[in-house]
Order: C-alpha cells, then structure tokens, then sequence
C-alpha cells in the first residue's frame, strides 16, 4: 500500500507541473470555455465583485487620507468638492468662493447625515482638518492648510498659507471628512469600521484581505447626484490581491468585474483576455528626476546635468516598467492645473550623442561616477537599474544606493547623493507643482537643496499674494529651461479592467485616477 | 518529568526578556524612523521631529525600553503608529490564521516527508529513490512563490476546484497549507532518508524480519521510530519557522498574517507591532521547542534518561 | 544425497546453495549443502567463521538481505514442505510461529526504543491472535521462564546485562513454541558463567516443548554438551556428519581431526595444540576438488579436481573425503 | 626454543590505510557521489569563469528586445528590461553560490560547535546554550537584516552573515540532537576511560557517528540559502540590484510567471543544479565515512 500511495501523490504533482507549465506557456486567454459569468442586469440585488492591488491598515478617515488606500472607502466618507469633466461639482459643499487671497467661505447642504445618524456640521469639517494635520500626511499640501473658522451650522470659513486656488480645490477634493461623534463613539476612532456621510456603509471589514460595501437606504443627498455619490451597486465586495499572477487569474476567469490599480507587468496578458476590457487612464502624477544642487558635482555644473538627462530615455523606462503604458513628460507643468501653459516644453529629449558631448563639455571627456539614491523596493528599484543602464552606456557611471522607505527621507537631508526620483500628486495649480520642487515654504531650502538667489529671488515674488501672474509663472519656467535642476520623465497611468458587462467606470481624475467604485455602469 | 517541564517553562521568562532587549536595541540602532514612513515625501525637519516627539523617540533608550516592559505587565501592546490601529487586536485576528496554516503545512510536510523519505530509503539506489531525490531538490531550489502560484494556477483558474485567494471556509485554506508544506517536505524527505539509511542494516531489523512481521510493519514499528530523532529536530525546526508566518503565502493567497505584519512593521520601524510579534513568537517558539524535547525522550528512552539526570546536575 | 535411518525426519535441506553477489566480486557462501534434521533432536553446525554458517540459518527463515544475496537453488523441506517456494506472505506466517532464531550479538537484537516486554507480547499477537492484554500475560510468563521478574515487562533494553537481553532473545524465540530454533552461536557473546546458565535454560525449554533445534556454534564444549548430531562445514560444504558419538570418537575428515587437535583437552597431557596451518580459502574464489586440500596434510592428487564423492563410514555417518580416511 | 608461531601465517604488517587515501578510494567506487562532484566542479567553473563567458554584458538593457522567449539569439530568452539572461546566469553564478555556501558554512559550523557542547556536556551548559539559541532565532530575519544592512551595509557580505547567524540555531539544534542519542555508546565511556581528552572525545568519537544529519542538512540548506537571500532581495534588503545573483533573478521573475515563465524556472533550475550535486556528494561522503554502512 505505501509504495501505491508514494506513486500516486509523485503522479499527481509531476501532472500538476505539467498541465500548469502547458498552461502557463499559453495565456490563460484558453481560460473556461464559455464568456465570463455576466451579472444579471436589473438593480436590485446586484453584487460587484472588485479587486484592488493594495491591502489596508486602518481604516479611519485620516489613514485613508494617505494615497494608494482611498479606492475602497471613497464611497463610504465624502470630500466637500469633487472635479467632474473639467469642472469642480460640490458633494457636501453646496457653494463656496474666495473672500481675499488667502481665505475661503463654504457653504455647506443641511441635513448632512452619516450612516449612523450623526449629523455632519461645519465643527465636524474643523475637528476633521485639525485632526488631519496634527497626524502628519503624505501630501504636502497638508502645509498650506491654515484653520478653519466655523461661523454656523452649515458655512465656515477656511484660511490657507498660500493664495493659490490650487490648493483649497486639492484639500477640497481629497480630504475625507467625518463627524467627530462617530469618531469618538467608535472604540478605536475608526480604526477597523469606517462611519462616514458617503452613499455605502461599510458592513464587514476583514484587515488587509477584504471589506463589503453595501448601499444606505437613508443616503442624505436625493437629487442631482455628481459622480462620486453614485451608488449604482447593492453590495460591493472588495478583495485585496497583491500578487499580479493572481490578479491576472482573477480578471481572466471572470471572477471579478472590477479590478483597479492593476500591476503593469501583467498588461499584455489581460489586454489579450476575451470580453475584458482594458482602460489605461493618466493617472494625475508625473515623475522625474531631481538634482542635488549643493556642494556636488552635478550642483554647479549645468553641461553634467545636460549630460546625464540626455542620456536617459523616457519611452524605454516607460516600456521596460509600465510596458509602454505610460506617457513622455516633456513639459514643466500638468495639463490638470488650471494656469498651465503648453509652451512650457523641456528643451531635453533622449540623445545617446548630446549625452555624451556634454559630458566632455562638462569637463569629464572620459567618464565620472555619480550617486541615485532609490526607494529599495518595486517600481523606483526597477526605473533606477534602468536609469544606471542608460547612463553607463553614456559613460557615466552610475552607483545605486538603495534605501528602505523608512529611512530614505534622513537620507536624502544627508546631501551624499547626485541624482534622486522625485514625483508627485495632484498639480491642480502650478504653485503646487513648483512648490513641490523649489518647496521655500517649509523650510530655508528645498530638500533638492536650491540656493541661487536668482532662483528665489523669482520663486518669493511668484509666492507673495497676487504674485501668481502668467509672467512670474513664465520667469520661473524659462529659469527651470535654463539651469535643468529637474529632468521631467513621465506621466504614469493607472490600469483598469472591466468585464462581466460592465463598460466604464468614473474615476477621480485630479487624485491619482482611482475608482468610484459606486459609479460603474454597463 | 513534570520538574523538568516546569523548570523550563520557568526558563521561558529570560528568554523573553532577554528578546525584548535585543530586538529593541536592533529597532533602536537600525537607521530610519516611523516619522519617515508617516510623512511620506512631505518630509520635513520640523514635521519630523514633531511625530517624533509625539511618539516618543527623541527619549533616551533605557527610558523607552523601561516605558514598554512597564506597558507589557500591564498588557498593553500600544497602537500601530502607522495604522492606528491596536497591536493586540490585531494579533488577536491575525495568530490564529498564522497558527492554523502553519500546524497544518506542518502535519502535512511530516506526513509527505517521511513517506518520501522512508520510500527512498527503503528501495535505496532504485527508481523510487532517485524520484523522491529530485522531488525533494525540486522543493529546496524553487522558491515558495513559485509552487504557490503554479498550485493556484492549476487547481484555482484552470480547474476552478477551489478559490484562488482570500479568506472564507476552509476551503480557501487548502492551497496556502499545501503550498507552504511543499518547501518543508523537501528537507524532511532527505533526513528521514538518511536517518532510516542508517538503522535499516541494524541486527534487530533482522530480528524483526525473523519474528514474521510483515514488510511494512518493519518498516514503521522498527524502522522508524529509531530514525525518528533527527527528523523529530527538523520537524520542530521547520513549526518554528512556520510560526513567524511565511510572508509569501500570506502576499500570493491575500491571507494576512503574522508574517506580513511583522515585515510590514520591520520595514515602517513600527516598534509595538515588531515587539509584541517577537514576543508572541518567542513564546510559542520556546512552547515548540520543549514539546520537541519531550517527544525526543518519549521516542528515545536513551534520552529520557539523560532528562532525569538533568534534575540533579550533570550526571555521568 | 545423506540418507539416515528414516526416523522421523522433521527438517531435510537438499543441495542449498547461496552466493552473495557484488559489483566487485561474487562470494559463494554456501555450496550445495545438504542435511537433516530429526524431530525433538538438536543438530550442531561447527566450523570456522566465515565458514557458511550463518548464511545457512538465514536461508532457511528466508531473511537473507536480497540485494547482495542470490539464493541459486536447493530445496529446504520442513515437514514435506519447501520454504524456499513458498511466498512472502506464507513465509511471515512460517517466521516467530514454525521456526524462529536467536542471533549472536544481544546488544544490537533487541529494538532500542521498545520496550522488551512489547517484543515479546508482539511476536504472540502477530501468531496466535490474542488480545493485548492476554499476550502481555503470556509475555510475562516467557519472561518468568527465562528467569526475568515479570515486574520489568516495561522496561528499555538499554537497562539490562549482556546475559539478561540474550533471555529475552530466547523469550521472544521460544514464545510462540517453535517446532524448529536456529540457534546462531547464541552463547558467544557471553561471558562463561552466564553462557552455562543460557544453554541450560534453552535444553530446559526445548525439551519442555520437544524443540527440534539447529545449534551453530565454533566451540566445540557447546556442541558437547547440546547436541545429538553433528555437521561439519567447510568453505560452504558439510565435510562430515554423523551422531556426536561417531564424531567426537572417530572422526574420519582430516579437518575435523585437525579441529580436535586444536582444543585444550583438561585431562590430556600434550602441552601444545596442533593447529590446523594456513587459513580458510577465500570465498571469491574457491580451490577446485575438495577445498580442504590447500591445508589437508593427506592431501593427494587426486584430492586437487574432480567431485569429491561421500561415503558412509559407518551408520549415518558420512564424510566427504577421497583419501584413505574414507575407508577407516 | 622453537618459534611460538601461533598459527597467523606471517604478513607484511597491516600497511597503516591512511582514512584520507580510504575515503577517496571508497568515494570513487561510487557513481553518483562521482556524478555531483563533477557538476560541482563544473559549476565552480562557471562560478570563476562566468563574466568571461557571458556573451553579453550583464547590466546592458535595450527595452525593444525584453520579455523574448529563449531563441538562437537569447539562448536563455531576456527579461522584462531586455537583457540577456545567459549572461546574467553565468555572471551571477558566482554570487549565488558564495551565498548559498557561505552562509551554510557558518551556519553548520558555528552549529556543530555549539551543537556539540550542549548535547554532550548536557546540564547547565545544555539549557544556557538552548535558550540562547531560543533568543536567537525569535529575532526576525528581516529585522535582523535590515540592521546588519545598516551597519555592515548592503550586498553579499551583511546576506550571508545574517543567513548565517540565523542558521547557526537550527544547526546547533541538530547537532546537539544526534550527539544526544550517542552520548550513551560504550564507545564513548571508554574512550573516557582511557582519559581522552573531551575534545578529543567529541571530534573522533562522538562526532563522526552523528555527523550524517549535518551533511543532509548543510547539502539541503544551500538551496533554501540561495532563495532565502532571494526573499530578502524582494524586500529590497539583501542583494541590490543589477547584481545578477541567481536568487535575485528568480524574484524578478515573479509577475511573469505566466507571460514568461523561463525568467524563474531557468534560474531555479540552475540552484537545483548545485544542490543537486552538493546532495550526491554529500551523501557519497557520508557513506564513505560511515564504516557501518554495508555496501
């Protein structure tokens, strides 16, 4: 008997390696025979079964705050505004506008009420704010945001430390709000069961692997619904699949029909799956890269810079990474900010022989070795191997010196590095996106380290109230064009796929493109 | 026996201790901080050394070490200071899953072990054994991600027998555990081999042989039990590992464990996730480690009597 | 080929024949053996180590390691019936019930990590379909017989003498009440005084239980004092058989003369021994005719090839010798 | 006086068989033992050779050509960013193996040190030395890592040094099992009582009849080595890239098991190739020490 049962269990393993291996050479598009499970149509009792690529860690309303975990629950907190085709549309803000350069009025709707009760007020949106700041964010919008005043139920008045509008639409949009009762009701504030004004509850919750929406009958807002408060779905049940095989097993074998954030290595394999459809959307980030300008090599030596920009090229970074879905950047700026001006275009562009007669222009005819410092981990792990490809086939030799995320921060304040990636989210203004790189507000200098006076001379008049005039912004691009400080690469895209009938999906353009989960359609 | 058992768990009180200590020093003296992590890109000095303040990090070692031993007598975890969320309840949902996955990968790494191992020893230099050798490389060489992909390729999409992903019945545990038994087995089979290699030649076989018992009760009444010390070792080695959660069967299956959290709190420098999972695991490991002992003696009597001996100093 | 006075014969083996085969080399242990064996009497094997013994007690209970051992043929007919046709699952049923075996070394018998009281009640249960319980009193019993409280059922091997394992040994042998024990040098291991006290005790309980019993032995004291008839082997050949008397009075081979002049005789006034010159062949490759001849002081030409014819000197007593030996 | 002669014909006397020249000799008769020192040995090769083989540079990337199938051209195929992963084998070859093998070194030697102590000496030093290693391996590996790396720094050196140390335990553990189990022999009380050294008693008595369990788990553990450092380079924290290393290269190709399932399994295959032959030759070895084993 032992000898069969030895036998048996090798048979069915060598079997199993050899059935997975035919399937694996072949893309599972031989997936079951037969369309994937349609849903049924009508509303009533309908289930969307959605997976998402990043697992959760708490779920209050400032956690989600952070990017990359806003997807799940933007249906279950609400922001005060919303920015739909172009246009801002008010969720719980009903009317605002600006009374001088650096405060702002809201009008909230009344009878505002979360899936518990609690009415949502104007001391609910300051407790909320305050709340946000003292945390600490990711955004660094966070810094411009000054107090709120809280003048009656339903208006309040917001004060910011900039006169961008920019910067009160981007808080507007992406702050998720709660009323501080269901906060402080909640044993953990919120920690493992969200409680927010949105059009779902959230009724299982299960950290890190899976939650459930289901629709509130009491939503508060009735008519002319924006976007985001659609709730064209029952239940929504939400799976986190961080693993890309089996992201691809899942869209493929029909057992999801959204699946959001989806990692770019398994694109061709999904865009050849039968009935899946496959959306690449910009997702309001743009990426480059940033040089130290104190004390190094590359900081007062323009002909260096030029040389190792030209020497990288976008499209192959975009194709070995995001296999070719993501966009060239070749201008300052983002198309999303409402004062941004096309004709702000880099003067670089990839060229192996510029490359190199800049870097013998730059005094280093045979070559010289210069510092990346790098998140140790996915996506920047793998754009800086190919970065110190391209410069080494440049002559430039590249040294990689990884960080943890934990400690990448400190390292880059130490000033021991020549080049870094430097990125960011959500350019709504052009303030934003030369804060970002020239960033006077926080401290004496920016954490690239700029300290040309003509620089700031430039940067404070841009920066003081009623500076924010097309001439300072064209004086601050023509300096960029000029001294090559920061190389734009690209626009990354997010990648979505529908299927069991489902047609589209409306996305929150202006915060890294995720889904509104609610507003699926057929 | 039962001194002998108490006297070890009576030793479990230092090593936890001297755990603590040494796993906070590593948080201490490893480059990088929490604030980093909560910030983000937006770090700056002054946000920085805010968060810093309010987690207290800026005080001196021993007063942090002191402050945390304080909060462990009184039971308290402390929060995450990424998440928020609290250390404890999190433990409390993730052990068990850990725990289960682990004791059953491990009960099935023992089974498929010595079955393989006994069949190669058995038929030694025939087909069979050869077979069980290659299988059993093939389980060392590729790593834990890759089986446990092929499994969920095969039985979860093609075959559509179980779910792919998830947590659920227990039927969303049967590929994690098979997946996560399949590394163990390799090294089991090759033991118990080698072990059983040795005692098949052993006179008493022959006497046992002599006595007309059949092929395989030989085989698992004689044999067996005298290879079993060293496979014994390894069994409890490999539970030991399976106790800190495999992070890529809890990554490939989307079952958060410990595993996960631990490296997820390594790597934010979260220090009352990373303490209160050392702990954790530093109890159970020193729990699996005294049953092993135990069961050696049960199966050995030469080794019982080196336990009795051990209560009254170093006998000869 | 050996034909006794038709007694009973209770165990005959017919030209038994059994090689060990290696990759470097092919050892014929045991060359076309032939004897019987009488119900209730004790049969004694004598000759040097290395001499075959062994291998012949293996090949009768069938547990010969099979990769080196290739048995090339021969009959062994216990009660009419041949062991060596018999299957695997008969065989297991033949083993610990018909005829059981007691080894030399009783350190390594006996399994290390159970207990001696299990061993014995084990071999019970698996033959006489006894409950647990009833086995372990009839296992007690055995020990009681073999002069071990039956207090210590539960105890380790580790915990015993020399002496006191090689009584469980016989235990575990005598527990189902053999017709046939293999008895391979059991007594060599122990010192004098326990040896008499064993070979008591096996004489005590054979003839109890009327055993027939194989006795394999170098020490010519034990085959003395235990057995009824008497083989002689040599290189893998039975050289002499015949009663103990007509062994031990007149022996006819020239090598077992030669292995009488090598004991010391208490009465005997010669201060030396003659020992036999030279050493036994080696078994890769076997001198032709009688293998003895390399060493046989009467060793004639003739005695170099050819097939050494036996002859029966006098009343079941047979030698294999062409010299003038053979007619005395 | 006639010459006692006790019946031993005279021989030259038993030439003094050096255990060296005895285990070559015994290795030699056995074929697979045979087969795996060859791999080993041509693996080694590699190992030194390898960047002069490699046809292309390691570290060269040209996008337009990634993702490809192994062909005449590629005969390996190339990865995600267009290089040839030939030559990424053959240069990373070494790399691998001096991770697998020296973390295993440390691990199996600092474990049959302590291994050693405590399961002959037993007692107090027994229970010191156990719960030390209790500590030990309740660390995490990755914690464990991450601090080494920030103090030693990344790369080869702080990998091994951190498989190592983590290995030290379950070596230790081994050891002091199979050493326990033989403590009681005969054969060692008397060598005591011929006043050997305890030292002396360890290394030739005690050691070489529980040595086997250790050649197993050194020869196994060289692949579990070799994936383990490749965990650790998912997190980012063991070896940094571009370094070829076979690990690393079997992580890369993690997302691709499906599109281009060749990045994981030629490496993999490449880590059974040496495990393999450390296994054949490591049980070759073992059987020609161990004088019990019958052939």
């Amino acid at each position: 008997m032992k000898k069969h049962s030895a036998l048996f269990l090798v048979l069915c393993l060598t079997l199993g390696l050899c059935v997975s291996c035919g399937q694996a050479t072949s893309a599972p598009s031989a997936a079951p025979s037969g369309e994937a499970p349609v849903v049924e149509t009508d509303s009533a009792g309908t289930t969307l079964k959605v997976a998402l690529t990043n697992p959760f860690s708490g779920t209050s309303a400032i956690n989600i705050s952070n990017p990359y975990r806003y997807a799940t629950f933007s249906q279950v907190y609400e922001t005060l505004i919303a920015y739909e085709d172009g246009k801002y549309v008010g969720i719980l803000a009903k009317e605002w506008k600006k009374l001088d350069d650096y405060t702002w009025q809201v009008t909230l709707f009344d009878d505002i009420k979360d899936s518990q009760g609690n009415p949502f007020t104007s001391s609910d949106v300051a407790w909320s704010f305050d709340g946000q700041k003292t945390a600490g964010h990711v955004l660094r919008i966070y810094y411009e945001f000054g107090a709120v005043e809280v003048v009656d139920d339903t208006t309040f008045k917001l004060t910011l430390n900039t006169d961008s509008d920019g910067a009160f639409y981007l808080l507007g949009v992406q702050m998720l709000l709660c009323t501080q009762k269901a906060s402080d009701d909640s044993p953990d504030q919120l920690a493992t069961m969200p409680v927010g004004t949105g059009p779902y509850l959230c009724t299982k919750y299960v950290e890190g692997s899976s939650c459930t929406l289901t629709k509130r009958s009491d939503y508060w807002k009735k008519e002319n619904l924006p976007k985001a408060s659609l709730a064209n779905v029952d239940t929504i049940e939400i799976s986190y699949v961080p693993e890309a095989v089996q992201m691809l097993g899942t869209i493929v074998s029909g057992n999801v029909q959204v699946a959001g954030e989806v990692d770019m290595s398994i694109s061709k394999d999904v865009d050849s799956a039968p009935n899946v459809l496959t959306k690449y959307i910009s997702n309001g980030t743009y990426n480059g890269l940033a040089f130290n300008m104190k004390g190094r090599a590359v900081s007062d030596n323009k002909a260096l810079r030029e040389a190792i920009s030209y020497a990288i090229d976008p499209q192959g970074l975009i194709d070995a990474v995001y296999t070719g879905h993501a966009t060239i950047m070749d201008t300052y700026g983002m198309a999303t900010a409402s004062d941004y001006n096309p004709a702000w275009v880099s003067g670089i562009s990839y060229d192996p022989e510029k490359a190199k007669e800049k870097l013998t222009e730059a005094g280093y005819p045979d070559g010289i070795t210069i510092t990346l410092v790098s998140n140790n981990v996915g996506e920047d792990a793998q754009l800086s191997e190919l970065i110190q490809g391209y410069l080494g086939a440049a002559g430039i030799n590249c040294v990689l010196d990884y960080v943890d995320p934990a400690s990448g921060a400190a390292r880059l304040a130490e000033g021991e590095w020549d080049i870094t990636h430097s990125g960011g989210i959500g350019v709504l203004d052009m303030s934003l996106f030369w804060g970002n790189i020239y960033n006077k507000s926080e401290t004496d200098m920016s954490m690239y380290f700029h300290n040309d006076p003509a620089l700031y001379e430039i940067y404070d008049a841009y920066k003081l109230a009623g500076g924010k005039t097309a001439e300072n912004l064209q004086k601050l691009y023509e300096y960029e064009y000029d001294n090559v400080t920061w190389l734009p690469l690209f626009n990354k895209h997010v990648f979505f796929a529908l299927s069991g009938g489902y047609k589209d999906i409306y996305l929150n353009d202006c915060y890294m493109s995720l889904p509104y989960l609610g507003s699926v359609t057929r | 026996m039962v001194r002998y058992i108490l006297k070890r768990l009576l030793l479990m009180l230092p090593v936890i201790l001297g755990v603590i200590i040494v796993v906070f020093t590593l948080l201490y003296i490893s480059p990088g901080d929490a604030a980093s992590i909560i910030l983000g890109t937006s770090y700056t000095a002054e946000s920085a050394a805010r968060i810093r303040e309010t987690l207290g990090l800026n005080q001196p070692y021993l007063v942090q070490l002191g402050k945390y031993i304080f909060n462990l007598f009184r039971f308290d975890f402390g929060d995450s200071w990424v998440s928020g969320v609290s250390v404890s309840s999190e433990l409390i949902t993730r052990l068990p899953r850990t725990l289960l996955i682990g004791s059953l990968s491990i009960v099935i790494t023992a089974v498929f072990g010595i079955l393989l191992g006994v069949t190669a020893a058995v038929n030694q230099n025939k087909w069979q054994d050869s077979l069980c050798m290659v299988l059993a490389l093939l389980g060392t060489s590729l790593p834990g991600f890759f089986f446990a992909l092929l499994l969920a390729l095969v039985f979860a999409f093609t075959l559509q027998w179980l779910p792919p992903y998830g947590m659920g019945g227990p039927e969303y545990y049967i590929l994690p555990v098979v997946a996560n038994a399949l590394g163990g087995v390799a090294m089991l089979a090759r033991q118990t081999r080698s072990s059983m290699l040795e005692v098949i030649h052993s006179d008493f076989i022959v006497m046992a042989k002599a006595k007309g018992l059949r092929r395989r009760d030989i085989i698992y009444r004689h044999m067996l039990p005298n290879a079993l010390i060293p496979v014994l070792t390894t069994i409890g080695m490999q539970f030991a590992g399976v106790l800190g959660g495999s992070i890529i069967i809890e990554t490939v299956f989307a079952l958060p464990g410990v595993g996960y959290y631990l490296v997820t709190g390594c790597n934010n420098r979260d220090y009352n996730v990373v303490m209160a999972c050392t702990i954790i695991i530093s109890v159970a490991f020193s729990l699996v480690m005294l049953l092993v002992d135990l069961l050696m003696a049960m199966v050995d009597p030469r080794i019982k009597i080196q336990f009795s001996e051990v209560k009254h100093g170093r006998g000869k | 080929m050996m034909k006794s006075d038709g007694g009973d014969i209770f165990l005959s083996v017919r030209n038994l024949t059994v090689e060990y085969v290696t990759k470097q080399e092919t050892v014929q242990a045991v060359n076309s053996v032939s004897f019987d064996l009488h119900k209730g009497k004790t049969l004694g094997l004598v000759g040097e180590t290395g001499a075959g013994k062994t291998t012949i007690a293996g090949a009768i209970l069938g547990v010969l390691p099979v990769p080196p051992a290739v048995t090339r043929g021969g009959e062994i007919l216990l009660d009419g019936e041949d062991l060596m046709r018999l299957d695997e699952a008969t065989m297991c049923k033949v083993r610990g019930k018909r005829v059981t075996v007691i080894f030399q070394d009783p350190m390594t018998a006996l399994n290390p990590v159970m207990t001696i009281g299990r061993q014995i009640a084990e071999v019970i249960e698996l033959h006489d379909a006894v409950s647990r319980k009833e086995a372990r009193v009839r296992a007690e019993r055995m020990l009681e017989m073999v002069g071990i409280p039956a207090a210590r059922y539960d105890e380790y091997p580790n915990q015993f003498s020399g002496g006191m394992r090689q009584r469980v040994v016989i235990a575990v042998a005598l527990a189902c009440n053999p017709e046939l024990l293999l008895a391979d040098e059991p007594t060599t291991a122990l010192d004098v005084t326990i040896q008499a006290q064993v070979l008591d005790l096996i004489r005590e309980l054979n003839s109890a239980k009327k055993t027939s019993m194989i006795l394999i032995t170098h020490d010519m004291g034990v085959v003395m004092e235990m057995c009824d008839d008497v083989a002689v082997i040599y290189a893998g050949e039975i050289i002499e058989t015949g009663t103990l008397e007509n062994i031990f009075e007149h022996p006819a081979h020239p090598y077992t003369i030669g292995l009488f002049g090598s004991i010391p005789k208490i009465n005997g006034d010669s201060e030396r021994l003659s020992p036999i010159a030279g050493l036994p062949p080696n078994p890769a490759d076997l001198p032709k005719g009688c293998k003895f001849h390399p060493r046989c002081p009467q060793a004639a030409e003739a005695c170099k090839s050819g097939e050494i014819p036996v002859r029966e000197i006098s009343a079941g007593h047979f030698c294999k010798c062409r010299g003038k030996a053979g007619e005395a | 006086m006639p010459e006692l002669s006790m019946g031993i014909v005279s021989e030259p006397a038993w030439k003094k068989q050096n255990l060296f020249v005895e285990v070559i000799k015994r290795l030699s008769l056995n074929k697979s033992a045979m087969a795996g020192m060859i791999i080993f040995i041509f693996v080694l090769l590699i190992a030194i050779f390898g960047d002069m083989l490699a046809p292309q540079d390691y570290a060269a990337i040209n996008p337009s050509e990634a993702n490809q199938f192994p062909s005449s051209e590629h005969w390996f195929g190339t990865d995600n960013m267009g290089r040839d992963l030939l030559s990424r084998v053959l240069s990373g070859c070494k790399w691998s193996v001096l991770i697998g093998v020296g973390a295993q070194l440390i691990a199996c030697g600092g474990g049959i040190i302590l291994g050693c102590v405590s399961g002959f000496f037993g007692g107090k030093t027994d229970q010191l030395i156990m719960r030390l290693c209790d500590i030990v391996q309740a660390i995490p590996g990755v914690l464990l890592n991450i601090t080494l790396a920030g103090i030693l720094g990344r790369g080869i050196p702080n990998t091994i040094l951190a498989l190592g140390l983590s290995g030290i335990t379950g070596g230790t553990r081994l050891m002091r099992s199979s050493i326990m189990a033989v403590r009681k022999n005969e054969y060692l009380e008397a060598a005591s009582a011929i006043n050997c050294s305890n030292f002396r008693i360890i290394t030739r008595h005690a050691l070489p009849n529980a040595f086997a369990p250790m050649i197993v788990s050194f020869t196994m553990s060289i692949g579990s080595g070799i994936i383990g450092a490749s965990a650790l380079t998912y997190l980012g924290l063991g070896v940094q890239a571009p370094n070829p290393e076979w690990g690393a290269l079997v992580t890369a190709g993690r997302n691709y098991l499906i599109s281009a399932p060749y990045m994981t399994i030629i490496p993999g295959l490449c880590i059974m190739l040496v495990v393999l032959s450390l296994n054949l030759f490591g049980d070759g070895l073992r059987d020609a020490l161990d004088p019990k084993l019958k052939k």
